[in-house]
């Protein structure tokens, strides 16, 4: 009998197990954070920036399986790109990262791009 | 991977002697009930015999139960049906905040058509109403009370026999949505006082798509599905015989079972409860401490998200559900949990385990080894702060 | 003693395929398609497998076929759904005098409780709705109209194609109740302009209890039995899953035969109406002499009455069934014969033979070596004179 | 797999596919009709009184199973019975005659009796 065809990947389902650059980091460069009203789902993304690159980037979610895999994959993608590159980031990278998600499941991609978006914005500001 | 399925609240694979009985049915018998000839009469006696198998079990008489499409539709022709025949002369439904939906979105879809007035009880911190609370709200123009029997989510029983008193004492129908009691716990409507009560197959190892509303004699109920007469004009539509055979064969098996089966799962349950509550700092037992269904353990634990929990279970082979439904587009916390108190960030990371048959001591044990990671990492994902 | 079936209007034996995948189904699949671990996701799959089989059987979008508990249950969600869409706006139903019941007392119920206003147009001598009057009958209120496809009782065909474009461009939508020819006739709802049609697996092969209706995208219909919100929320209640299965299967296994076997049946049912009205002095053919279904022949014999015959037939083996349903507790003769014009007497010596997929030319023979000596007794009995 | 509760008895089928006395007599000592007006169906006896008793007594019935059975069997009960032993045939005897009929068609044999109490008042009116 045949699967279903809106399966989590196996890529989102790794994120979920094993988790990406998962806490905060203590003295970031910048913080920014999104959440989903519809579900209360949130995330908070810290970053550090040196060189106008993005050295560190970490998350945390409050969320479902592809709100935690959204963040996680995104801290990988976002991770050693210059800032005027990170922001040019979109929910597709992350659904191509991951292989995609099922339909219902694409505003958790939007909420992790809102959180890195924050946060370098927040980097922007602090820097000046 | 050997799985271990925990959520026959949502349902329950279905009992091989009742999948047989089916199979031959759907194989041998090609008849509709309600032909004269052979093939139709055969196809008759099988529907009658599986209409005694459920009074059987329940207490009643055969011409007291009527066939439907399954709980959901057994809740709607309660309310909608009573409704309907009270029309003009009472229009008004009580009912509890922690509900099915095939309930109280019936209450509020009758009433934003005008056709009824619905009052919703609060319930307390382990999902109870108040038999007096109740009782204030009955007025003249209450035509029916509904509560159901046992809670799907929390596993709270609900004092179906004070509020049934109270109902017949003021001449008001009471209907109890006992879909998740049926053949876990004694049933008898000769001495219960219930007029109305829903059954339904898939919740006890029947099929899926059938189930059935005890109606008591004088108990009037309009049709709501209009047709060609069958049930005696109170549920028109041809039956459907194969799951109406495999829904009076599951009652009556899972009646002969209930007493030791119940006992048994119960005890399970009670130990999934107390070792979840050890080795997990601040998991939050959700529903009655004990007065519950004997199948049911059910939780939140802070700073995870139930999604990810049944996610992360169905990786390590575990079928569980969580009061947030979040993938079928219901993204709001579970109703019945925000109505026990719960805030809206405890009340997303809800985990239910119920048991089964097919439930073991393994199972349980193999879940208490499982869970307690995913929720760490979960929780680590989110950086809750628990507080032990 | 070997029986012969000739009434597949009543309901078909399930396919013997169809009955093994249910089966297996039933032994095998334990999810509950709304729950998102591996067994739910198994269940899930099934059934959009079969609502692709079933969109693929009539030219529909999977998105546009909502599954039911069967044929009155889709004929009630249509006119009671698209009502309600349409409350306070437009509450016209129009339909004819040869509806099923599920059509015409859901009609005539909503009207007698206020919610729509209802227009039974007559049909001629051979059972047709003009599609004139029904162009004449929609008026600025009209919410829909509901002509069936084919009739169950004497076979007639409507003009759907001609009146489903009327209620095209007067703006209204056509429901088609299309139970008795979904795996007889070719559909194409891509061509044919029908907003809402009907279907009902055991007509075509497949179980009792499951069918659905297709909706046109666009056309507006609100939830009838309302609950947990599966089947986008159109029709809630936990999906019947085996049911759902062979409904899918039946329907892609008689859309492959369909041609064929139409045909072998044509011919066979046209000897048959040719050879009673040479064996049989003063047989009334009722409904149309060749716009039919491919497997149905109806008749009338004075002087006899429809019971006596379909019982005088079953003892000779025989499955038949007669307008005059008179063990049912509906005496009155059937309503779509005297719609037809015939006299209460004549409309009460009817009888319907309608072939199946197992009907060979053997069993034609049987039943016209039959059926005269019955007719010839039952006119003795009642000293019916006969002008041959 | 079981038999239905509502068939119709051996007796009744044997009446439906031989019936007795089915005719018209052509001089009868009386004539009584009855008709049940739920569904139409109507039944006619003829008989022939002699020395008092039921000589020969036919029917005609345009109806179900159970009306013509019930007519086919009271002609049997009848015949042969003095007029005031006639009179008191009630509808348990039909139906005992045939071992019962399904429930709702009970109102089949009381037509028969119906007609047959036609017939026997018939007779006493002409007999003057
Ligand atoms: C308490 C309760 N009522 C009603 C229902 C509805 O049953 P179904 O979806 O099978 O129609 C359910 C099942 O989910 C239930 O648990
Ligand atoms: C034309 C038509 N419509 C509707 C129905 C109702 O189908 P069901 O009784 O299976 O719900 C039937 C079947 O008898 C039918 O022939």
């Amino acid at each position: 009998m045949t699967e279903a065809p809106d399966l989590y990947s196996d890529a989102a389902l790794d994120h979920l197990t094993r988790p990406r650059n998962a806490g905060t980091i203590p003295d970031p460069s910048g913080i920014g954070s999104d959440t989903n009203p519809s579900c209360g789902d949130r995330t908070v993304i810290t970053l550090t920036i040196a060189d106008g690159r993005l050295r560190d980037v970490r998350f945390r979610t409050f969320g479902c399986t592809a709100a935690i895999a959204s963040a996680s994959v995104l801290t990988e993608l976002a991770t050693g790109l210059e800032a005027d590159a990170a922001v040019q980031l979109m929910p597709a990278d992350i659904l191509r990262a991951l292989g995609g998600l099922p339909e219902r499941k694409e505003p958790c991609a939007l909420m992790a791009i809102g959180a890195l978006r924050g946060a370098l914005l927040d980097a922007r500001v602090r820097a000046g | 991977m050997r799985r271990v399925y925990l959520d026959h609240a949502a349902t329950t694979p279905v009992d091989p002697e009742v999948a047989d009985l089916m199979a031959q049915v759907l194989r041998e018998v090609s008849g509709n009930p309600s032909s004269i000839y052979a093939e139709g009469r055969q196809a008759r006696a099988l529907v009658d015999r599986a209409r005694d198998e459920v009074a059987q079990a329940i207490g009643a008489d055969p011409a007291e139960i009527v066939f439907t499409s399954g709980g959901t539709e057994a809740d709607n022709l309660a309310l909608r049906g009573v409704l309907k025949a009270r029309e003009g002369e009472a229009d008004g439904i009580v009912t509890t905040a922690i509900e099915h939906h095939a309930i109280l979105d019936t209450a509020l879809d009758l009433e934003a058509h005008g056709q009824a007035r619905v009052t919703v009880l609060p319930v307390d911190r382990d999902g109870r109403v108040s038999a007096q609370a109740v009782a204030r709200s009955i007025d003249e123009r209450t035509a029916i009370v509904s509560v159901m029997h046992g809670n799907n989510e929390v596993g709270t029983l609900q004092p179906v026999l004070e509020i049934g008193a109270i109902c017949r004492e003021r001449g008001v129908a009471f209907h109890s949505d006992a879909v998740q009691t049926v053949g876990a716990l004694a049933i008898d409507v000769r001495t219960m006082p219930i007029d109305l009560l829903s059954v339904n197959a898939h919740k006890f190892y029947g099929p899926k798509g059938v189930g059935a509303l005890f109606i008591r004699r004088g108990t009037r109920v309009s049709t709501v599905q209009t047709g060609g007469g069958q049930e005696k004009g109170r549920r028109t539509g041809t039956e459907n015989v194969s799951g109406i055979v495999g829904l009076g064969a599951a009652l009556r098996i899972a009646a002969s079972r209930r007493a030791v089966e119940s006992a048994r799962q119960a005890e399970l349950r009670d130990r999934l409860i107390r070792e979840i509550r050890s080795r997990i700092p601040d998991a939050t037992l959700t529903g009655h401490p004990t007065d519950r269904l004997p199948n049911s353990a059910s939780f939140c634990f802070s700073g995870t998200q139930g999604e990810a929990l049944v996610v992360s279970l169905d990786l390590e082979g575990f079928s569980v559900s969580s009061g947030s439904a979040c993938t079928s587009g219901n993204t709001d916390p579970s109703h019945v949990l925000l109505a026990l108190g719960l805030d809206r960030d405890l009340a997303q990371g809800s985990l239910r385990l119920t048991l089964g048959r097919d439930t073991t001591g393994a199972d349980i044990d193999a879940l208490l080894a499982a869970l307690p990671p995913i929720v760490a990492r979960l929780r680590a994902a989110s950086g809750a702060t628990v507080s032990a």
